[in-house]
């Protein structure tokens, strides 16, 4: 936002984060989304990583009150905020991932994760030997909750037999507090672990390759970006949120029709919404479970597998 | 909890205990001194930062390690300039160097490997067996089959006790934590000793954060230290300035850390926000029925002006 | 004569506003004891500081053997050979004795050290408690570990700023012998003491200090007391008044056995008939064993003993500052009290003289019983206290930790006995303070007590609980032992001292 | 701080003082240089965002300085009677769970019984988090500081869990409360901004804090067991142990005020990061303060327009949050420097003055 004289024309789109854009997951996604506005409309971007809720309002009154059009706050935690700030400044379209609260200018983004980790916990079903598979989250806000619940339930879906353990450590950036964890759930003969974490993911996937390492048999699913590649010996896949293409494709929207007054849904329709196999370990993977979730997400797609799922917006009654 | 359980608890319990022993460690000698440096914790996050290019660069978790320290020790040299040759108040001092030390290792860590991050993959420090000692039931793989900085923890403990308590530069160093102005004029040089403490504070900070890049988490991130130079700092008082103590005070937090992921594994249904705050209600605990308290150095955190 | 081992010159040096020194100048011979003397506030312990290397000069110029030197640190002073003993302590409380003792003796084992120690112990006769930490012994054994720690280091002068105050008579002859001994053997020795007839006993020649300059330096053979009393107090003429003063109620030196100021009138008949003003029973406390007093209207009890016999933890329950453990004590509700260690008890040295004074005097209901502080009154009595009692500090805003020794002494008694209470315990009172001021204090002891003051004088100096008291009890080992009229002799005190009270009742 | 240097030290302090502010700012220009961003533009968006204008410095500065001003002033309460209250972060979160929840289950009252009622309820919940390390100082003898800090992690997790268990929102999906009802909500203290009457609270506070210290007899006594229990409790005849007792858990009070005052002000609801350490940062803000009531508040409003201008860096200039911090802790070691400056001349130019 270095041009504040640009002419009015080009976009102006601003992203607030309450974390920083360095985890290589929810929020690098969310600053990569920018950067591809950025690029592919010629907009002028701009960002601020916010840490308190005082720090909300007056954030977005800084951005609203300097001409922005459009303001990506990627998170639930911005709701409130959001809406105080859409009455004030009625131009300006505040697009809040996760939100809860409508209203004609502020419009929630709703990331669908629940239909990849639902496929997930099928994976997993199916590779686990000890019939117990683990889930390490970091705080416990919808988004992460949702993701667990439809885990268990893909897990189930194959298996209801299955154990499924969960912890939070209370930190997104805590490694050694995600490493205990993911170890104490290995410990208890979990040979699965999916992670709900940002920059801590990677001691999720350091502990799982420590006991692989040792000999036994074990997995982790990577979540958010497609995290395969980032330890390509121990992941059996990722639940992957394509959070660049949501941006993009929500600012196009807005600049060819408008958003507003309804929450906007991103899922496995538009491919934002993933389940990836790890193609290093895809061989060890029974045909049977590839084709199974395969299957799985086409229903899924056409909306035939009932998930659990989190209601989020404030009278929503079921929403895709 | 049974047999296996047990041994895994107590390697998680000496796993999370060991980066708190380190700093801990290190600040026990500054404090000993009359400095508090509330600092520790952007010494630590600069020693993981530090470890973490040390190992990539020199292509060794051991190098990376010294990396670290040597990190952790320019943090601290930062605020031993402000804390002690300019007399300018420790605590604010400290928290300066606290937020500085974790923007700037986020910056470094931005510049060198882009804004978004990577999921760093490090060279790590594998645990070492100790023949024999590891052998022993139960304790044995807790405390003797972990990575070489444990072993610095557990030599460093009574050497760094010796120091204090049995050396002539200790009884210097606590003659100028206890009365700096007694010290001075029994000719010790008051400010030398509290920045030669201070730094070595950091550097045992810096290994701290090394340790937990390279030998627990194998990976850095933004603000991982998450706290632990402030735990540290409790830890001192738990362990009554007193490095042998502070080595179990150090190990008892792990251990009450450790039990909150286990509870959570075994699925005890309550809220995990509870789990969380476990390790600090544990602490008080421990505290209040830890009878006959001692006294923290008399001059601590009071900044020394020469007579002159 | 020889080139002086230390010639100071012109010294100056300012506290802020004040200037404690104004040119003062001094010399120092091998082989002499030489002997410092001043007023409170004087300059006496800024110039030795200066000597010490814990003060910078601000003027003026420092030889040593023939050689202009700057003296930057306490560790410059040493490495030419200087060894100060403070005034105030330099001990650190939380070590022991031994290692507070093997402080700055670097570069040497352990071992060697407590060689060292044993050695230097054993041909000096200063007895410390080894092993105990600092924080727990008496003055006298801190006193003597400073000047322990001082010897150890061999120094070729040896400085000690007030090391009599407190110790006991024994103890000063001691010490004086081994100053003596010091410098037969080729040293140089500078001494600061207030009672005169110490320093004139041990000095072979005298340095007289009075608001920061040297006003006189002789011989000790070439001066008279009252020469020196003369200089000292500064009115060109003799001074007849001061060295009445010193001369008429310095207890002890007028020579009787039983000295006692206020002569036949008062007897220990009359002062059973007058009201009792405080009264301990069985009591007692941790080092206090069933100790039984009574304090009467118009009287000085005496309470004599060596150094921590438990005469600090008896004025805090004389003087209702502590409840015993077990016992009843009946004191006043107000109760003077002058205590032990004034930097401690007496006064917060970061406050001002304002804040010092109404420390105590806000509580008098004359100051209103409020919850407002009467700040214009309180500035006015500390005003009237500084000016009755001479206090040398440019105004009631000053910090008392700025302030000389003796000038904090004379803050604490200004304000004790502006409190009006029917009894007043002192410690030590005159430790300290200069001829004149010691001198006044005792005769406000004397005249209070002749206004009905009901007064429990401790004082570890003999002479002046003979001088002053009516009654006398010794103290030691925690008991108190009362003392009979036939015994009130130095002779008579001391035995009971050391006989530790086993007849006590 | 500390204010006693002797002269001769004094000049080489100012001049180590000046070479660091030099340096700080040296360095964070050439560190800014360094990562590509521009030092003048960084240093241009921190000036506008915190005082470039009234309304930007009422209504973002000053509004960011509330929280601050509460705490800083606990800090300096406690600091003054010798207590180091190290806990005003859980004394806070604690006070914004009493308030939040006297605004949600009270909500049917009137302003001007619910705002007394929110606000009385988060000093008692502050000073009741105070009082266990009050309690463990003056029963067991341990020391307050380690306390406090633990107490600390406490209180921010149960505040973690009151959102996420008793008091989260009433559809149970969000870590936060509902939102308070209207009339629990502090007015606006300037009209046209956002600066509300929690800033006012703040400034009466500091004002009684002052004539406390200054005027009144228990200020004194603070002040004295605070100098010295010893000299307190033998030449004053005061009872440390209940000085400090009060003064502890008025503390806290304080410090949970301002947990109430920043849901009542600004927030409006309960969140987990309530709090960005403001209780550690008001350690800072009450030490640069020198202690003092009047102090605090200044210093409150420096490092309040500090976070302000981190934003707009960030906002206007596109410095990244982790460089905006790094320039954050230069300005404060400027201060300090400065600070050491201002502290050394003092000394010189008494004697100057006079001789
Ligand atoms: N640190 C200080 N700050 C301010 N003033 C001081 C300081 N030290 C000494 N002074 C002042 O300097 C003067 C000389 O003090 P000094 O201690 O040298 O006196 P003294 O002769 O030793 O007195 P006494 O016999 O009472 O010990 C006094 O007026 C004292 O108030
Ligand atoms: N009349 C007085 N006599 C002596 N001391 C006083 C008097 N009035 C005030 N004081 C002292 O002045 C000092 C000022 O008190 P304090 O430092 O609390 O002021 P403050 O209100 O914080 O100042 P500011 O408002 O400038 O920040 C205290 O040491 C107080 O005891
Ligand atoms: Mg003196
Ligand atoms: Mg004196």
């Amino acid at each position: 936002g270095e041009d504040m004289d640009e002419p009015s024309s080009a976009l102006r789109a601003a992203l607030l984060t309450s974390g920083p854009v360095s985890d290589a997951g929810w929020y690098a996604g969310a600053y990569d989304g920018l950067l591809l506005i950025e690029d592919s409309m010629d907009a002028s971007v701009s960002h601020q990583q916010t840490a308190t809720p005082a720090e909300y309002d007056e954030a977005f009154i800084a951005y609203a009150s300097a001409g922005y059009d459009i303001i990506f706050a990627h998170g639930n935690e911005y709701q409130d905020a959001a809406i105080r700030a859409g009455e004030q400044f009625p131009d300006v379209r505040i697009i809040v991932s996760g939100g809860g609260r409508v209203s004609e200018n502020v419009v929630p983004l709703i990331f669908r994760l629940e239909e990849g980790t639902y496929l997930a916990g099928m994976a997993a079903a199916y590779m686990t030997e000890s019939r117990i598979v683990g889930m390490v989250g970091g705080v416990a806000i919808p988004p992460a909750e949702g993701a667990f619940r439809a885990f268990e339930a893909g897990v189930r879906a194959v298996d209801p037999g299955i154990e499924v353990l969960e912890a939070f450590t209370g930190d997104w950036d805590d490694v050694a507090a995600a490493k205990e964890a993911t170890v104490a759930q290995l410990s208890r003969g979990a040979d699965v672990i999916i992670h709900n974490l940002d920059a801590a993911s990677f001691a999720v996937f350091q502990a799982v390759r420590e006991v692989v390492d040792d000999g036994r048999v074990a997995y982790a699913i990577g979540m958010n970006g497609d995290q395969n590649a980032v330890a390509p010996d121990v992941i059996l896949g990722s639940a992957v949120i394509r959070i660049p293409e949501a941006f993009l494709s929500t600012a196009r929207r807005w600049q060819a029709e408008g958003v507003g007054g309804a929450p906007i849904y991103v899922n496995t329709e538009q491919d934002v919404i993933d389940f990836v196999f790890n193609p290093e370990l895809i061989d060890r993977v029974p045909a049977e479970a590839i084709e199974r979730v395969a299957v799985t997400k086409s229903a899924i797609r056409e909306g035939e597998v009932d998930l659990p799922r989190v209601i989020v917006v404030e009278g929503e009654v079921e929403g895709r | 909890m049974s047999q296996v359980e047990l041994v895994l608890f107590l390697e998680s319990a000496v796993r999370l205990g060991i980066p708190l022993a380190l700093a801990a460690m290190g600040e026990t000698l500054t404090e000993r001194s009359g400095v508090i440096n509330i600092g520790l914790e952007g010494s630590i996050i600069a020693g993981a930062l530090g470890g973490a290019l040390g190992a990539l660069a020199f292509e060794g978790a051991g190098l990376g390690i010294i990396a670290g320290a040597m990190a952790g020790l320019f943090v601290a040299l930062i605020f031993a300039v402000f804390a002690i040759s300019l007399g300018a108040d420790q605590i604010i001092t400290g928290t300066a160097v606290t937020i500085g030390g974790l923007g700037m290792t986020g910056a470094i860590y931005q510049a060198q490997f882009g804004a978004t991050g990577t999921e760093l993959s490090l060279p790590t420090l594998a645990p070492v067996a100790i023949p024999g000692l590891s052998e022993i039931p139960i304790v044995g793989t807790a405390f003797f089959a972990q990575a070489p900085t444990a072993y610095l923890a557990y030599v460093m403990a009574p050497i760094a006790w010796y120091v204090i308590f049995r050396t002539a530069w200790g009884l210097e160093l606590r003659a100028t934590g206890e009365a700096p102005a007694a010290a001075e004029a029994a000719g010790v040089r008051v400010r030398r000793v509290r920045f030669v403490a201070t730094l070595f504070g950091g550097a045992m900070a810096g290994i701290a954060g090394a340790h937990l890049a390279l030998a627990h988490a194998g990976t850095f991130a933004e603000n991982m230290s998450a706290g632990k130079g402030f735990i540290a700092i409790a830890v001192v008082v738990l362990g009554r300035w007193n490095p042998v103590l502070v080595l179990f005070a150090a190990l008892f937090f792990g251990a009450a850390s450790a039990l909150q992921f286990f509870l959570q594994a075994l699925g005890f249904d309550i809220a995990y926000q509870i789990f969380l705050a476990l390790p600090y209600v544990l602490t008080l605990a421990a505290l209040a029925g830890w009878v006959g308290t001692s006294r923290a150095p008399a001059a601590l955190a009071l900044p020394w002006e020469p007579h002159r | 004569m020889s080139v002086p081992l230390v010639r100071l010159r012109g010294i100056e040096r300012w506290f802020g506003r004040v200037r404690a020194l104004a040119g003062a100048s001094l010399e120092l011979h091998a082989g002499e004891v030489h002997g410092v003397i001043g007023s409170n506030g004087a300059g006496k312990s800024t110039l030795l500081n200066v000597l010490g290397g814990l003060l910078a000069p601000d003027g003026g110029t420092i030889e040593i053997a023939g050689a202009p030197t700057a003296i930057g640190s306490p560790r410059d002073a040493w490495s030419h050979g200087i060894g100060l003993v403070h005034q105030h302590f330099t001990l650190v409380p939380a070590l022991t004795v031994r290692e507070n003792l093997a402080l700055g003796l670097r570069g040497r084992s352990f071992q060697e050290i407590d060689q060292i120690v044993d050695v230097t112990i054993e041909q000096t006769g200063l007895w410390v408690p080894l092993d105990a930490p600092v924080r727990s012994i008496g003055v006298g054994d801190r006193q003597r570990t400073e000047i322990l720690k001082t010897l150890l280091r061999d120094p070729k002068l040896l400085v000690l700023d007030e090391p009599t105050a407190v110790l006991t008579p024994e103890e000063v002859d001691g010490l004086f012998t081994l100053l003596r001994t010091l410098a037969r053997e080729g040293k140089a020795v500078a001494l600061v003491a207030h009672k005169l007839d110490e320093v004139l006993a041990v000095s072979d020649r005298l340095t007289v200090l009075r608001t920061g300059e040297t006003v006189l330096s002789a011989q000790r053979s070439d001066v008279s007391v009252r020469g020196l009393v003369a200089a000292m107090v500064g009115d060109g003429v003799a001074d007849e008044i001061a060295v009445g003063v010193y001369r008429k109620d310095r207890p002890g030196s007028s020579g009787g056995a039983h000295g006692n100021p206020k002569g036949d009138e008062t007897t220990a008949g009359v002062a059973d008939a007058a009201p009792l003003v405080g009264r301990v029973v069985d009591v007692h406390d941790d080092a206090l064993v069933d100790v039984t007093l009574e304090v009467h209207a118009g009287e000085v009890l005496g309470v004599a003993g060596v150094e921590g016999n438990g005469q600090h933890e008896l004025a805090l329950v004389l003087s209702g500052r502590r409840a015993p453990i077990a016992g009843q004590a009946h004191v006043p509700e107000e109760v003077a009290f002058i205590p032990q260690d004034r930097q401690r008890e007496g006064l917060v040295v970061d406050f001002d003289l304002t804040e010092n004074v109404a420390l105590a005097l806000s509580r008098l209901d004359r100051f209103g019983t409020g919850a407002l502080m009467p700040w214009e009154d309180l500035e006015k009595e500390a005003e009237r206290i500084r000016t009755r009692f001479d206090v040398a500090a440019p105004s009631t805003e000053t910090l008392a930790g700025a302030l000389s020794g003796g000038n904090q002494q004379r803050v604490i008694i200004g304000r004790e006995l502006a409190l009006g209470a029917p009894m007043l315990v002192a410690e030590n009172p005159t430790r300290g303070l200069d001829v004149a001021a010691a001198a006044y204090v005792h005769g406000e002891l004397t005249r209070l007590a002749s206004e009905g003051l009901a007064i429990v004088l401790i004082s570890t100096d003999l002479d002046e609980v003979l001088g002053l008291a009516d009654r006398v009890v010794v103290m030691t080992r925690g008991r108190a032992v009362d003392v009979p009229e036939s015994e009130r002799s130095r002779e008579g005190v001391g035995a009971l001292m050391l006989s530790g009270g086993a007849e006590a009742t | 701080m500390s204010g006693g240097i002797a002269p001769a030290r004094a000049r080489e302090v100012a001049l180590l003082g000046f070479g660091a502010v030099a340096l700080t700012l040296g360095a964070g220009g050439l560190l800014l240089l360094a990562g590509g961003y521009d030092p003048g533009a960084a240093g241009a968006a921190m000036l506008r965002g915190s005082v470039g204008s009234w309304n930007t410095f009422v209504s973002i500065t000053l509004v960011r300085s509330v929280p601050l001003l509460f705490a800083g002033l606990a800090v300096a309460l406690a600091f003054r009677a010798g207590v180091w209250n190290i806990g005003a972060e859980g004394q806070l979160y604690a006070g914004a769970i009493a308030g939040v929840w006297v605004a949600l289950t009270f909500d049917g009252f009137p302003t001007l019984i619910l705002i007394p009622a929110m606000l009385a309820m988060s000093c008692v919940a502050g000073a009741a988090w105070a009082l266990i390390p009050t309690l463990m100082r003056l029963r067991l003898g341990i020391g307050e500081v380690i306390t406090t800090i633990l107490m600390n992690f406490v209180g921010i997790y149960t505040a973690a869990w009151m959102v996420h268990g008793p008091l989260q929102e009433e559809r149970g999906i969000f870590p936060q409360t509902d939102r308070i009802v209207e009339a629990a909500r502090l007015p606006s203290f300037i009209p046209g901004t956002r600066l509300h009457l929690g800033f006012a609270l703040g400034l009466v506070i500091a004002i009684g804090l002052a004539v406390l210290f200054r005027r009144t007899r228990f200020g004194f006594q603070i002040r004295a067991v605070g100098a010295s229990p010893e000299a307190a409790a033998v030449a004053g005849r005061i009872e440390p142990s209940r000085v400090i007792f009060i003064t502890f858990l008025a503390s806290g009070a304080i410090a949970g005020l301002a947990g109430a005052v920043e849901v009542s002000g600004l927030t409006y609801a309960l969140y987990e990061n309530l709090s960005e350490g403001w209780g550690y940062t008001a350690i800072a803000v009450a030490l640069l303060a020198g202690l003092r009531p009047g102090g605090v508040v200044v210093t409150a409003i420096f490092f309040g327009s500090l976070r302000a201008g981190a934003g707009a860096m960030q906002r206007d200039a596109g410095i990244p949050s982790a460089w905006v911090d790094v320039v954050e802790a230069l300005v404060i070691l400027g201060v300090l420097g400065l600070e050491r400056v201002r502290a050394a001349r003092i000394v010189t130019d008494i004697r100057e003055g006079d001789s």
